[in-house]
C-alpha cells in the first residue's frame, strides 16, 4: 500500500499468498448475495465464536459483520455509517464496528436496497443473527440492536472460559457441560430456522478440516521465529482471513497449505521482508488499524518489523481426549482446552494467561520490542493493555509503546502524533542495540 | 587535530519557538530563541546563524547537527532528525542524571516520559488534541491578563485563593477569566486557578506512566514556576526545572549530534 | 437522631460500620454489581459489601493501569482501592458482569489483592443450562469460602439469609410503595442515601432503618399538588446523590427507578426452594441488566415487550411523565440499549432523556441545562 | 398588558417586551463581551425605557440563557431551547427542527406538530462547534465578524480545518496563512467544519422541513449556507437572530400569566452575579 508518499517502501516485501486474500474477502460477500439469489440461509456472525463448523455443517453461508466493519475502513468509506448510526442515537463512544454495521442496516433498511458503492457489493439482509459472548460484550449485544432494522431473529450462546486462578479440576466438567449445551441450544435453534437436521457427519468433516487448517496456520507461525522475518503484521491482517472467515472449509486448508509452501521456501533461503532486519517487534494486543496500515511499512523502513502478532491469532492446537465421540462435545472440549492452555503456566508465573502468551512470544521469536495499539471504542482488547505493558516489565526491559486510535473511527487519530511517537520508539530500539 | 574543539549543533523547531544551541566538549557554549510564527525555514536559518555568531565560528567548523520538533522535516539543513522526546531525554539526562521522569510541556502537547537510568525512553505517553493541557492555555490566558508570560509564575505564586474554573475548555476559561476579572477577581487567583487546572490535566497523564522520582519539568512549561509548584503538588513531589526549560530538547538534540 | 439522620451518616461514611465490624472480628468481603449473592456470604456469617466509586475524587491513581477509555465506575473503584480505601476488605469477589469489570478483576487482584480473591462467572445468555450452570459457578464460590473460612456451609443458615434478605426487600418495596404519592413525601435523594448506606452494612442493622425511616416518612405531612414532574430513573451506577438531586433542584419529582443501585438490586424476592441455591440462582440471573440476553423471534414489538415489558407497570403505577437515562459513559451494554428503550418508552408515551456522563460531579453543572430544558419540554 | 423577556448569553445580552397580543413593543441588544456582563440590568433598563413603561409595570419576565440562573429581577428562569422553540413557533409556524448557534453552546431543536419541545440536543461542554470558535478565528485573521459570512462565500472551494479544538485551529489558521491559503477559503473551511458538527449532531434528532437556524451564528450567511449544503436543502432564518430566545422568553411569561402564573417573590432590580 502507498504509504502517502512519505516513506519509501520499495524494499518492503510480503508473501505472495497473501495477496490471494483480496479474493477470499470478496466471496464472503459475493456468496452471501449467492445464497439469498438461490433462496439459501444466510447468517449474520461473530469470528471466534467456537461454532464456525456448525455453520459450515448446516450450509448457512455466514456473514461477519465485524469484517465488513474493517472493510469499510480499509476502503476509507466508513463516515456514512458511522454517523448513521449516531443519528440514530448510538453513542459516539460504543464500538465502531456495531457503529458500523449498525449504520449500515439503517441505511439499508431506509432506502430500501444496499447503499449504493457499499464495500465489496455491501451485505444483504441476513436470516438469522448468531451474537456471541466470545470476546466482548457488543458481540452479543449488538444483533439485539440491529433488530431494530430488520426482522431476523437473533440467536446467541455463551463462551465460557474459567479465570486463571480456577481450580481446573473442579470447574472443568461443569464449563463444558454449559459449552455443550449451548451449542446444542444453537443447534436446535438453526435446525428450526432451516428445517434440517444437523448431519454429524458432516459436522465432523468441518472439524476436521478445521482443525487442519488452524494447524497449518499455527505451523506457519512458529516458522516466522526464523530470522530475517519471511512474514511481517500486514500480511498475518490479510491471512487471518481464511482462518476465522473460512473455518471448516477446504478453502482454508489449501490457503495455509500454500502460504506455508511460500514461507517455509523464504525461510529456507533466508528472505526477510527487509534487506536489513534491525529490530523485531512484537504486535502486543488491540484491533489493526485498518485504516492505516501502511503504519507497518513506515516502522519497516527504519528497519524495524512485526514478526507475531497476538490479536486475529489462531488458537494454538489442542488435544481433545480420544473418549469423546459426539462432534458438538468436541467443539465443548475444544473450547475449553483453547481458553485454558496457558492456565497452569500462568499460576507457576505471572498469574496471567496473557502475559504468559506474550513472554513465551519475547522469547521465541527474539524480540527487540512491543506495541500495542489501544482503539477508543474497542473496550475488550483495549482495557488490559497497560497492565499487560506493567506486568512484561516485570519480566523483561523491552520498549514498548501504546499507539492510541480506534479501529476504524478516525476523528481521533492524529498522524503526527503517531509519527513522533514512533520515531522515539524507534530511538529507543535502537539505544538498545547499542548497548 | 587533536587539540581542536569540535562543535556540535542542535536545532529544535517547535510550534512556538525555535531554539538552536551549540555544544562544545558537552558545553552548552550559545544558545538562541526567537518565535517561529510559521516560518521554520527563516527561522532556523536565523537562530543558526546566531549561535555560530556568538561562538564566532562558521557552519564549516559546525562536526555535526540534530534536528527535532514538530517542524523538523522543514529544516533547511542536512542533519538527522530526532524526535523530541528522545532530545528532551538526552538534555535532561546530561542535566539532571538521575531524572527518572520528564514531563515537557510545549506549545502543542504536553508528553511525558519515563527514562532508564541510563537515560533510555522506558515508556511516554503524549496529550490528547485539547488545548487545556498544553502550554497554549498559559499563553491565552496571560494575553487577556495582559500578564508577560515571564510574569506569571511569580504572580500566581502571590495567590491565596486560586479560583476555581467552571469548565475545563480552554476557550471557554477565557472568557471565564473575563468576568472573573470584572467582577473583581484578582490575576494571581486566576493565575493560580489556571496553573491547578492544567496541573490536574497533566498529573493525568504522568500518573499513567506509574512516574518515578526524579520528575523533571521542561519545555516552554518549565518557565512558569506557578506551574511547576502547581503540578509538584499534584503529583507529591518536588519537581526539578532546568535553567533553560526551553533549549533542553536543543541541548540534547547536540548532545546525540556529538554521539554520531 | 431520626433515621434520616442516622441513614445519612452511614452515606456520607460508607466504609466506617464495615470497619468497624471487621475490627470487632468480622469478615468483610467486597464485590461488585447486582450478581453476587448476599444470601450466601451472609451465611458464612461475613458482611457483604458492594464496592461503589466516588464522584468527587478525581480518577488519578488508577490511569497507570487502566486506560481511560474503561468505564468510570470501574475506574474509580479500583481508584479508590489503590488508595488504600478498601484495604478493610478481607474478600473481593467479582461476577463477569460486563468486559470492563472482568478486566479489572485480574488487574485489582495482581495489584491489590485481598485475602481472598475470587471471579464468578455469570452467563450472559438466559436459559435452562445457564441457570444449570451458574448454580455450579456458586457452589463452586461457597466451595472456595468454606476453605477461606474453614467452616462449613449449613443448609439452614443460607436459608436463614434468604428469609432475611427478602424481609429487606419487602421493606424496600414497602417504601417504594410511599414514591407513588404525588406529589411524594420522600425523595429520590432520601431513596439513593437509604439504598446506598444499605449496601455497606449488615441486612439486620439496614432493616432496621429502613423501617424506621419509612415510619419517619408516613409522619410527614403530605404536601400539596405541585404540578412537578414525575421522573422515571433508568441506567447503571448511580451511588451518589449529586445527579439525583440536581434533577429534583431543577424541579421534579425522582419517583421510581431501574438501576444498578436502585429496584433491579432488591425488587425480586429469592423463591423458596428445596434447595435454597436453586431459588438463589433463578433470582441473581434475573436482574434486569442490560448485559443478559435472550432469543429475539425477529417480531420487532413482541421482543420489545419480552425486554421491557416490566417497567410498563414502574411507569403507570408510579406515573411517571418522563424517564431519563443517565448511561455511565463507556458502558457498551447500555449504550447499546437505549436507543430501544427509548423507542419502548417513547411508545408508551413517555419521553426520554438520554444522558451519558462520566460519573463525576464536576460535570453536573453541565447537565443543568439538558435537565430543565427536559423538564420544560415534558411539564 | 407588558412581558419581558430577557435573554443573557454568554456574549450578548438580549431583551425583548411584548404585549398580550404579542406585539413586540421593544427590543434592544446589549454591548457584547463577557466583560460586559453585569451590563444585563443596563440592557433591560434601555429597552424598558423605549418602550415608555417603569419596571413595575411589567406582567411578567421570564430570563433565559447561559447567565439566567441569578437573576434577582426575573419571575422564571426557563432554559434557551424551550424560549428558543417559542420564539421561532411564533416566527414560523412550520419549524420543525431548529439550529441555534450561540456563542457558549450549540443547540439542535426539534418541534412537535404544536410546535413544542420534542427533543433536543446540545454541545456545551467544548468550544469546538460553538459561535464562539467564530469569534476566535475572525481575530485571528484580522478580519470583521459581521463580514465573516460574505468573505466566506466568496471562495473557490476550501481549506480543510483539521483541528475542531479552538486554540489549535487558531494555530492551524495561522500556518495555513502562512503557507500561502486565502483568507476566503480558510473562512469557508471553517464554516465547512462547523456546519459539519452540528448538523451531524442534529441527525439525531431526524432532520426534516422546515430548518430554522437561529443564534449569533445564523447571522453568518455564509455558515447558514453550508449548513444548508449539509442538510440537503434550504434552512429559513429570522429576521433579527439574537433575540428569538429573548422573544420567546417573553412569550413563555406571557403564557406563563395567561394560565394564571403570577410573580412569587420579590424582584430585585439590581446586577446580575455570575458565580455565586
Ligand atoms: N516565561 C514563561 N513563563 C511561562 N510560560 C512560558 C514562558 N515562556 C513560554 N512559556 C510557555 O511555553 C510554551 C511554549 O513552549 P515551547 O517549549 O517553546 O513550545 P514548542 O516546543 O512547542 O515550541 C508557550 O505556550 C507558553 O505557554
Ligand atoms: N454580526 C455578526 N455576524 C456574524 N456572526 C455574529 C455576529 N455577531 C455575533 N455573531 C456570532 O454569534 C455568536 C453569539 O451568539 P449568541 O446567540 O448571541 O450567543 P449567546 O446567546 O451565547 O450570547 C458569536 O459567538 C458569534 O459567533
Ligand atoms: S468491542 Fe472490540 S472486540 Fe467487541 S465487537 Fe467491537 S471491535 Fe470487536
Ligand atoms: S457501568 Fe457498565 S461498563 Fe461500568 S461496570 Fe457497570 S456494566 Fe460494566
Ligand atoms: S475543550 Fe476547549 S481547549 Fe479542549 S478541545 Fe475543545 S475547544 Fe479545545
Amino acid at each position: 500500500m502507498e504509504a502517502n508518499g512519505q516513506v519509501k517502501t520499495t524494499a518492503v516485501k510480503g508473501t505472495d499468498t497473501a495477496r490471494e486474500v483480496r479474493a477470499l474477502v470478496k466471496k464472503i460477500y459475493s456468496a452471501a448475495h449467492e445464497a439469498k439469489a438461490e433462496g439459501r440461509k444466510v447468517a449474520y456472525i461473530m469470528v471466534a465464536s467456537q461454532y464456525d463448523e456448525i455453520i459450515r455443517a448446516m450450509d448457512i453461508v455466514p456473514l461477519p459483520t465485524e469484517n465488513y466493519a474493517g472493510l469499510c475502513a480499509a476502503k476509507r468509506d466508513m463516515d456514512r455509517f458511522l454517523l448513521k448510526a449516531e443519528a440514530d442515537g448510538y453513542s459516539q463512544v460504543l464500538c465502531s464496528y456495531a457503529r458500523i454495521g449498525l449504520g449500515f442496516d439503517s441505511m439499508r433498511k431506509e432506502l430500501g436496497h444496499i447503499p449504493d458503492g457499499s464495500p465489496d457489493g455491501g451485505m444483504p439482509v441476513p436470516d438469522m443473527m448468531l451474537g456471541s459472548s466470545a470476546v466482548c460484550d457488543p458481540r452479543f449485544k449488538w444483533f439485539q440492536a440491529t433488530s431494530r432494522y430488520l426482522a431476523a431473529p437473533t440467536f446467541g450462546i455463551d463462551v465460557v472460559a474459567p479465570p486463571p486462578q480456577a481450580d481446573l479440576s473442579e470447574v472443568r466438567d461443569y464449563y463444558i457441560k454449559y459449552q455443550r449445551d449451548q451449542l446444542q441450544a444453537l443447534v436446535v435453534f438453526l435446525e428450526k430456522q432451516t428445517g434440517k437436521k444437523l448431519d454429524k457427519e458432516r459436522l465432523w468433516e468441518a472439524i476436521r478440516l478445521g482443525d487442519r487448517a488452524w494447524q497449518l496456520w499455527y505451523d506457519i507461525d512458529r516458522l516466522r521465529v526464523a530470522v530475517p522475518c519471511p512474514m511481517p503484521s500486514q500480511d498475518h491482517f490479510s491471512i487471518m482471513v481464511a482462518g476465522h472467515y473460512y473455518t471448516g472449509t477446504q478453502i482454508a486448508v489449501d490457503f495455509y497449505q500454500k502460504l506455508y509452501d511460500e514461507v517455509k521456501y523464504k525461510v529456507d533461503h533466508k528472505i526477510g521482508v527487509v534487506a536489513e532486519e534491525k529490530n523485531r517487534i512484537l504486535y502486543g494486543g488491540g484491533l489493526p488499524p485498518w485504516h492505516t496500515l501502511w503504519i507497518f511499512n513506515y516502522f519497516e523502513s527504519f528497519g524495524a518489523v512485526f514478526v507475531i502478532e497476538n490479536v486475529y491469532r489462531g488458537f494454538d492446537p489442542v488435544e481433545v481426549p480420544s473418549h469423546v465421540k459426539d462432534p458438538i462435545d468436541y467443539l465443548a472440549w475444544r473450547a475449553f482446552l483453547r481458553f485454558t492452555r496457558y492456565h497452569d503456566q500462568a499460576r507457576a508465573r505471572s498469574g496471567n494467561p496473557t502475559v504468559e502468551k506474550l513472554l513465551d512470544m519475547i522469547e521465541d521469536y527474539k524480540i527487540d520490542g512491543v506495541v500495542f495499539h489501544a482503539c477508543r471504542s474497542c473496550r475488550a482488547t483495549t482495557i488490559g493493555q497497560t497492565h499487560m505493558k506493567n506486568e512484561l516489565g516485570k519480566y523483561s526491559d523491552l520498549p514498548m509503546m501504546q499507539l492510541v486510535s480506534d479501529m476504524v473511527d478516525l476523528r481521533d487519530y492524529s498522524e503526527a502524533q503517531w509519527k513522533a511517537q514512533i520515531s522515539a520508539f524507534i530511538e529507543a530500539l535502537a539505544a538498545r542495540n547499542r548497548q | 587535530m587533536s587539540n581542536e574543539k569540535r562543535y556540535y549543533a542542535g536545532l529544535d523547531m517547535g510550534s512556538v519557538s525555535i531554539k538552536a544551541v551549540l555544544v562544545c566538549d558537552s558545553k552548552m557554549i550559545a544558545s538562541s530563541l526567537i518565535p517561529s510564527g510559521g516560518h521554520y525555514k527563516s527561522g532556523a536559518t536565523k537562530v543558526i546563524d546566531d549561535i555560530l555568531a556568538q561562538a564566532g565560528i562558521s557552519m564549516d567548523q559546525v562536526s555535526g547537527m540534530v534536528v527535532t520538533g514538530l517542524g523538523a522535516e522543514s529544516t533547511p539543513f542536512p542533519a538527522r532528525q530526532v524526535s523530541d522526546i528522545s532530545c528532551q531525554a538526552k538534555g535532561c539526562h546530561a542535566l539532571f542524571p538521575f531524572a527518572r521522569t520528564i514531563i515537557d510541556i510545549g506549545g502543542q502537547f504536553t508528553k511525558a516520559a519515563k527514562i532508564t537510568p541510563g537515560g533510555r525512553i522506558a515508556d511516554f505517553l503524549m496529550s490528547e488534541k485539547c488545548a487545556t493541557g498544553s502550554g497554549r492555555f498559559l499563553q491565552v490566558i496571560a494575553r487577556i491578563l495582559h500578564v508577560p508570560l515571564d510574569e506569571i509564575g511569580p504572580l500566581s505564586m502571590q495567590s491565596e485563593n486560586p479560583v476555581e474554573f467552571s469548565t475545563n475548555c480552554a476557550v471557554f476559561a477565557e472568557s471565564e477569566t473575563i468576568s472573573r476579572i470584572a467582577e473583581g477577581a484578582k490575576p494571581a487567583d486566576i493565575l493560580a486557578g489556571v496553573h491547578k487546572a492544567m496541573a490536574s490535566k497533566v498529573s493525568m497523564l504522568v500518573k499513567r506512566l506509574k512516574y518515578e522520582p526524579e520528575v523533571v519539568l521542561t519545555g516552554g512549561g518549565g518557565e512558569d514556576e506557578g506551574l511547576a509548584g502547581a503540578i509538584g503538588k499534584a503529583l507529591r513531589l518536588p519537581i526539578s526545572v532546568p535553567e533553560k526549560p526551553r533549549l533542553t530538547a536543543a541541548y540534547g538534540a547536540a548532545c546525540l549530534a556529538a554521539e554520531d | 437522631m431520626t433515621a434520616l439522620q442516622n441513614i445519612e451518616e452511614i452515606y456520607e461514611n460508607r466504609g466506617g460500620r464495615a470497619r468497624e465490624l471487621r475490627d470487632a472480628g468480622k469478615k468483610v468481603i467486597g464485590y461488585f454489581c447486582c450478581f453476587v449473592p448476599d444470601e450466601i456470604i451472609t451465611a458464612f456469617d461475613m458482611i457483604p459489601y458492594r464496592i461503589q466509586g466516588s464522584q468527587s475524587d478525581p480518577i488519578d491513581e488508577a490511569d497507570a493501569f487502566l486506560e481511560p477509555m474503561a468505564c468510570p465506575f470501574a475506574r474509580s473503584c479500583f481508584n479508590m482501592a489503590l488508595k488504600g480505601e478498601y484495604d478493610f476488605l478481607d474478600g473481593f469477589v467479582a461476577p463477569h458482569s460486563c468486559d470492563t469489570i472482568e478486566r479489572m478483576y485480574h488487574i485489582w487482584n495482581s495489584n491489590k489483592p485481598s485475602p481472598f480473591n475470587h471471579m464468578i462467572n455469570v452467563p450472559h445468555m438466559m436459559g435452562p443450562s445457564s441457570d444449570a450452570f451458574y448454580k455450579k459457578e456458586l457452589q463452586y464460590f461457597i466451595v472456595r469460602l468454606e476453605e477461606f473460612s474453614g467452616k462449613k456451609l449449613e443448609a439452614d443458615k443460607l436459608r436463614d439469609a434468604v428469609n432475611l434478605y427478602n424481609r429487606r426487600r419487602a421493606l424496600l418495596r414497602e417504601l417504594y410503595e410511599l414514591r407513588r404519592e404525588n406529589p411524594p413525601r420522600v425523595s429520590g435523594t432520601e431513596i439513593t442515601k437509604v439504598l446506598v448506606a444499605g449496601m455497606g452494612i449488615p441486612a439486620i442493622e439496614h432493616i432496621e432503618l429502613v423501617l424506621a425511616f419509612i415510619e419517619e416518612v408516613k409522619q410527614r405531612p403530605q404536601p400539596k399538588p405541585d404540578g412537578l414532574p414525575r421522573i422515571f430513573l433508568w441506567g447503571n451506577e448511580i451511588d451518589d446523590i449529586a445527579f439525583i438531586k440536581l434533577v429534583e433542584e431543577c424541579g421534579a419529582h425522582v419517583i421510581m427507578d431501574d438501576l444498578c443501585t436502585g429496584s433491579r438490586f432488591f425488587w425480586e424476592d429469592v423463591g423458596q426452594t428445596d434447595d435454597p441455591l436453586d431459588g438463589i440462582t433463578r433470582r441473581y440471573l434475573c436482574t434486569h441488566c442490560p448485559r443478559s440476553l435472550e432469543p429475539q423471534a425477529g417480531n420487532r414489538k413482541e421482543d420489545l415487550e419480552n425486554r421491557f415489558g416490566y417497567m410498563k407497570d414502574f411507569i403507570s403505577r408510579w406515573q411517571a411523565g418522563g424517564a431519563i437515562f443517565y448511561i455511565v459513559r463507556y458502558c457498551d451494554t447500555c449504550e447499546l440499549e437505549g436507543p430501544d428503550l427509548r423507542e419502548y418508552l417513547n411508545s408508551l408515551n413517555v419521553p426520554v432523556l438520554m444522558i451519558e456522563d462520566d460519573y463525576s460531579t464536576s460535570t453536573m453543572g453541565q447537565l443543568r441545562t439538558r435537565i430543565q430544558a427536559f423538564l420544560e419540554m415534558i411539564g | 398588558m407588558p412581558f419581558a423577556g430577557i435573554d443573557i448569553g454568554s456574549t450578548m445580552t438580549k431583551v425583548v417586551i411584548v404585549d398580550e397580543k404579542e406585539k413586540m413593543l421593544a427590543s434592544h441588544i446589549g454591548p457584547t463581551g463577557a466583560e460586559h456582563r453585569h451590563l444585563a440590568l443596563k440592557v433591560t433598563e434601555e429597552t424598558i425605557s423605549r418602550t415608555g413603561l417603569r419596571f413595575d409595570d411589567l406582567d411578567f419576565i421570564v430570563a433565559t440563557g447561559y447567565g439566567r440562573i441569578n437573576v434577582p429581577f426575573a419571575d422564571k428562569q426557563i432554559t434557551e431551547i424551550t424560549c428558543h422553540a417559542r420564539g421561532i413557533r411564533a416566527l414560523f409556524p412550520g419549524a420543525k427542527i431548529i439550529i441555534d448557534i450561540g456563542g457558549q453552546d450549540s443547540k439542535g431543536i426539534k418541534l412537535d406538530a404544536e410546535g413544542k419541545v420534542a427533543n433536543f440536543v446540545m454541545n456545551d461542554k467544548c468550544a469546538a462547534g460553538t459561535g464562539r470558535f467564530l469569534e476566535v478565528i475572525a481575530e485571528t485573521l484580522g478580519i470583521n465578524l459581521v463580514d465573516m459570512g460574505e468573505i466566506g462565500m466568496k471562495a473557490d472551494g476550501f481549506v480543510q480545518i483539521s483541528n475542531m479544538c479552538t486554540v489549535f485551529a487558531e494555530h492551524e489558521v495561522t500556518s495555513r496563512l502562512a503557507e500561502g491559503a486565502g483568507v476566503a477559503e480558510i473562512v469557508a473551511g471553517l464554516h465547512e467544519a462547523i456546519a459539519g458538527r452540528v448538523v451531524n449532531m442534529t441527525r439525531h434528532l431526524g432532520i426534516e422541513k422546515d430548518v430554522i437556524v437561529t443564534g449569533g451564528g445564523a447571522k453568518n450567511a455564509g455558515l447558514v449556507l453550508a449548513i444548508a449544503g449539509k442538510v440537503g436543502f434550504d434552512v429559513l432564518v429570522p429576521p433579527e437572530p439574537f433575540i428569538t430566545g429573548a422573544l420567546g422568553a417573553a412569550l413563555v411569561g406571557k403564557d406563563f400569566y395567561g394560565r394564571g402564573v403570577r410573580p412569587a417573590g420579590e424582584r430585585k432590580f439590581e446586577e446580575v452575579k455570575f458565580f455565586s
